[in-house]
């Protein structure tokens, strides 16, 4: 049976309205895109709220005044907005930017460096082995812009091993690719599983 | 001179003192920089609260001036995001994230659109595979049959019947790709990580925005 | 219990001897002493401007959704702002139409810093004119709104340099459909597949990073690029010498990594 | 247009995208309606996420972090229902967190279809489990709650002081988790960053397919330890845990969908090739 909720007829047109868009731009589309928009910002708006209302100003109204300096900081963001000010923003950037440096950076050594490279000591004693041992180096050499030999009997080697890196890099481009289609067919396939269960009543 | 000071070396001090505080914590055993890296840290989600509402104020900007020029159609368009802009913004503040009116306006409206937003992407993904997708050349010829192993093995009436698709695909993900992404991560780890060096030393300020006449 | 952290031991002597040999090539040696090796994908910029200015059409520049608030994605926007710089350069100086969109959830704040960087370009040329940020940062509501952009202008280029999310397919394929010479770069690998399929020429990950050295040739930023592949040098002796080792049956250097 | 342009080869490269997309929504819709029941192969990553998973003890704090939006609701809602039910069994007590906007409503829709389980298996609402809501900052954040959960969450998501929440009177920090997973469409390795790499905690992530190209090198060098593969993975684990779902309903339909999209590739390149060919 068809749903007679009329919540679930909005759901319904929103989903519909929004698929349009990938058909060719018209009103509905329109009217739909714009609803997100505003309602995205709403919900951030919201969120941002609940978060500077727990850490900040119950902080604040619990004593602790130095909760008050990052209060500043975030309310100084919005000189941006103003061509004389706009210098303000960047204390709160700076801090941001500081701190966003910093705590990925210092992941960054372990994480993405030391362990990748210790994983890849492996015993070269079967075919993937020895496959995955090269395509690391391989890959990598494509990777290097400066410090290259200028010596042509050495350059050209290198051209080649450059070459052969962008090839197996291609490869696993073609595998990610797959796998994103995958993904995307699984995300639409929920809102299809919505309109024809929860709108049309079928299934 | 002054003007300088404050306007762009006490910013690029503040950068370079709180990433080195940062960096201090995870490689160090000093109690008072944890201390005080955790305050920063706190400050650092709360600031970035504020951040989540910029584009509020831009949107608010932008879509005030469309209602003023009045062009067409478009104003409506405008006035319409307004009213359901602040219409959240006014049932979620005043009555609470957590509240049953809360979840109703945004299972009716925001999650349809935002369910379906992200999705719909793979409507465009198809035209491109289609169109754009071609053999040009021989690095081409690989993208697209990998591409074309990996899609057919995961579609089990296929793959139920041929199983050197799972075999191959197993061997496509876990030696030849994540050889091939191992080596662009440890670029990018160290690209990131130079990076970091660029900004915190203050020879990349593209975030400060350039100097004006200072 | 040490002043360095259990088990951090080797990545902290990493980290400082990574951004000492990048203090050594900018103060001691010189950034001059480095070259770049050609990137084809930025010398294609050019080109696909001048294209643009014979057909007479328009280019577009974006620079992703990432922002400049976010550590993670700060670094993959500042290099596409560079090549936004780089290319209002080329627009102005030859003449072409420039087109910057922005949308909602994009880091609205690289719009401050996009306008100031475009009347920068044009003021450098004297073509200050020509400059109109109102009309060359278009505000879209979301991104597939891209898509009557892209009918509406039919650029003859479309430049993606910075972080992508869903939005790297649906501009691919928009500005694809017109036919646009499309140039694609981001650090986000599971976009890079899409820059990879649909454009002329990408970027792959990391790349993005030098084009700022390679584009503006100030030797601090060549020598710290010198300074990174200095250390792919030394991981791809790591690698050699410890894949060798371990099939040896010495597992001597991958424990001593891991202190 | 002359009739050169109009060969066979030509119609194939020139379909109206219109027609693609059709078909790509009636690939869907078919397999829904009229379910296959393929037989399900179970991948390693799934396996050691089960079998990690399978270590957990009463009274154990398994950390999840609702981080998917309404976009990925599809294949993620099921792979949190798999994986907490898998949980709840082993009687580990739940601590839910979101740093993904979107997260606090994904939270109220998933519990609201666990709420007969969770009552069946005597769980209790801040004894048990507990949601703390959403927090800004990203890796900031989890920076933050990993070194102390309090200085970003003073209360749970609806206004409770933490301290007057049973369960988390024992969990401040990293060293009160036990093993944590992230239901993620944004950034898997800032978790694993700050998690793993820093404090050793066991980490699991259940991403899309589109990402898992981009963190399997870290579930080869065991920096993750289970992964959870988008809606295929969700299907394997309902499988698994023995509560067959929605995500075993996708399978049948990337049957279907993907064998679509390879002929779209396919078609198009066929009609590529055959044109230089001609004009060779």
């Amino acid at each position: 049976m068809i749903s007679t909720d009329p919540s679930i007829w909005i759901m319904a047109f929103f989903t519909i309205a929004i698929t349009t868009l990938a058909f060719r731009d018209n009103p509905a589309a329109k009217f739909a895109e714009h609803t997100f928009l505003a309602a995205q910002a709403g919900n951030y708006v919201v969120m941002a709220w609940r978060n500077i209302n727990q850490i900040g100003i119950s902080g604040l109204t619990k004593g602790s005044i130095i909760m008050l300096i990052p209060l500043l900081f975030g309310v100084a963001l919005y000189t941006r907005y103003s061509k004389r000010y706009i210098w303000v923003s960047r204390y709160p950037t700076a801090l941001m930017v500081g701190i966003g440096t910093g705590v990925t950076v210092r992941g960054f050594v372990e994480f993405q460096f030391t362990q990748q490279i210790v994983d890849t000591f492996k015993p070269m004693n079967s075919f993937n082995n020895i496959f995955f041992v090269v395509t690391v180096i391989v890959c990598l050499v494509y990777f290097v812009y400066s410090l290259t030999p200028q010596n042509p009997a050495l350059a050209k080697p290198l051209g080649y091993i450059s070459t052969a890196g962008r090839y197996l890099m291609m490869m696993a481009f073609g595998a990610s690719m797959a796998n994103t289609v995958i993904t995307r067919v699984g995300q639409y396939a929920g809102r299809i599983m919505f309109l024809l269960y929860n709108w049309l009543g079928l299934g | 001179m002054s003007t300088k000071i404050v306007r762009r070396t006490i910013p690029l001090i503040i950068t370079f003192l709180v990433g080195m505080l940062m960096i201090g914590e995870w490689f160090l055993n000093i109690a008072s920089i944890d201390m005080i890296a955790e305050s920063l840290r706190q400050w650092g989600v709360l600031v970035s609260a504020f951040a989540m509402g910029l584009g509020s104020v831009n949107i608010v900007i932008r879509n005030t001036r469309r209602i003023q020029k009045r062009e067409g159609t478009d104003w409506l368009y405008a006035i319409w995001l307004l009213v359901v802009f602040f219409v959240f913004i006014g049932i979620g503040v005043g009555m609470g994230s957590a509240s049953s009116q809360y979840q109703y306006i945004y299972n009716t409206i925001l999650q349809p659109l935002s369910g379906t937003m992200y999705p719909a992407t793979l409507f465009f993904l198809c035209s491109a595979i289609y169109r754009t997708f071609r053999i040009r050349s021989s690095q081409a010829l690989l993208f697209v049959a990998t591409g074309a192993v990996i899609l057919v093995a995961n579609a089990p009436v296929v793959a139920a019947t041929f199983p050197i698709l799972q075999t191959t695909k197993a061997w496509i993900m876990d030696v030849e790709l994540t050889a091939a992404y191992r080596a662009i991560l440890i670029g990018i780890g160290l690209g990131t990580i130079m990076l970091g060096f660029r900004v915190l030393f203050g020879l990349e300020q593209t975030h400060l925005g350039r100097e004006e006449g200072e | 219990m040490g002043i360095i952290a259990d088990g951090k031991i080797v990545d902290f002597t990493f980290l400082i001897l990574i951004w000492a040999v990048a203090a050594l090539y900018i103060w001691v040696i010189g950034g001059d002493k480095f070259n770049i090796r050609r990137m084809v994908a930025i010398d294609a910029i050019e080109e696909a401007i001048g294209r643009a200015v014979e057909m007479g059409k328009a280019v577009i520049m974006n620079i992703g959704g990432g922002g400049l608030l976010q550590g993670e994605y700060a670094p993959a926007s500042m290099a596409g702002l560079t090549v936004l710089g780089y290319c209002a350069g080329i627009t102005a100086k030859l003449d072409a139409e420039l087109l910057c969109p922005m949308y909602s959830s994009g880091g609205v704040e690289t719009i401050p810093v996009a306008t100031e960087l475009l009347r920068d370009a044009y003021m450098a040329e004297g073509a200050l004119d020509r400059f109109n940020a109102e009309e060359m940062i278009p505000f879209l509501p979301v991104q597939a709104s891209v898509m009557a952009l892209a009918d509406r202008v039919k650029p003859a280029a479309n430049i993606m340099v910075g972080y992508y999310w869903h939005e790297s397919c649906i501009w691919a394929e928009a500005f694809g459909r017109v036919g646009a010479i499309q140039v694609g770069g981001t650090t986000n690998l599971y976009q890079i597949p899409f820059f990879a399929g649909a454009c002329d020429y990408v970027l792959i990950g990391e790349e993005i990073y030098p084009v700022s050295a390679y584009i503006s040739k100030d030797p601090r930023l060549v020598a710290t690029i010198a300074a990174q592949d200095t250390f792919k040098w030394i991981s791809l002796l790591l690698l050699i010498i410890g894949a060798l080792m371990v099939t040896a049956g010495n597992t001597w250097l991958s424990n001593l990594m891991m202190k | 247009m002359t009739s050169e342009d109009n060969t066979i080869w030509d119609k194939l490269q020139r379909i109206p995208r219109e027609v693609l997309y059709l078909l790509v929504i009636i690939s869907m819709i078919i397999p829904l309606l009229n379910p296959l029941g393929l037989p399900i192969p179970i991948s390693p990553q799934t396996r050691t996420l089960y079998d990690s998973l399978d270590t957990l003890q009463e009274g154990d704090v398994f950390v999840e972090f609702i981080d998917y939006s309404a976009g990925s609701m599809s294949f993620h809602e099921p792979g949190f229902i798999a994986i907490t039910y898998k949980a709840v069994q082993k009687g580990a007590r739940l601590v839910l967190l979101s740093t993904q906007v979107e997260g606090p409503m994904m939270y109220e829709i998933v519990i609201n279809k666990m709420k007969p389980f969770l009552d069946n298996a005597g769980y209790v609402y801040g004894d048990d489990y507990v949601y703390l809501g959403y927090t800004a900052g990203a890796e900031t954040a989890l920076a933050a709650i990993a070194s102390n959960i309090r200085s970003v969450y003073t209360t749970d998501q609806y206004g409770t002081p933490l301290d007057d929440i049973t369960l988390m009177q024992s969990v401040n920090n990293h060293a009160d988790f036990t093993m944590l997973i992230s239901y993620t469409m944004g950034s898997p390795e800032s978790f694993v960053r700050q998690f793993n790499t820093q404090y050793g905690v066991t980490t699991h992530i259940h991403c899309g397919e589109m990402m898992t190209p981009t963190i399997l090198p870290f579930w080869a060098s065991g920096q993750i330890t289970g992964l959870l593969n988008g809606g295929v993975g969700a299907a394997e684990m309902e499988v698994l845990v023995g509560r067959p779902g929605d995500a075993v309903k996708l399978t049948d339909v990337y049957s279907f969908s993907n064998l679509i999209v390879f002929a779209f590739l396919i078609i198009g390149n066929i009609g590529f090739i055959m044109k230089k060919r001609m004009s060779e």
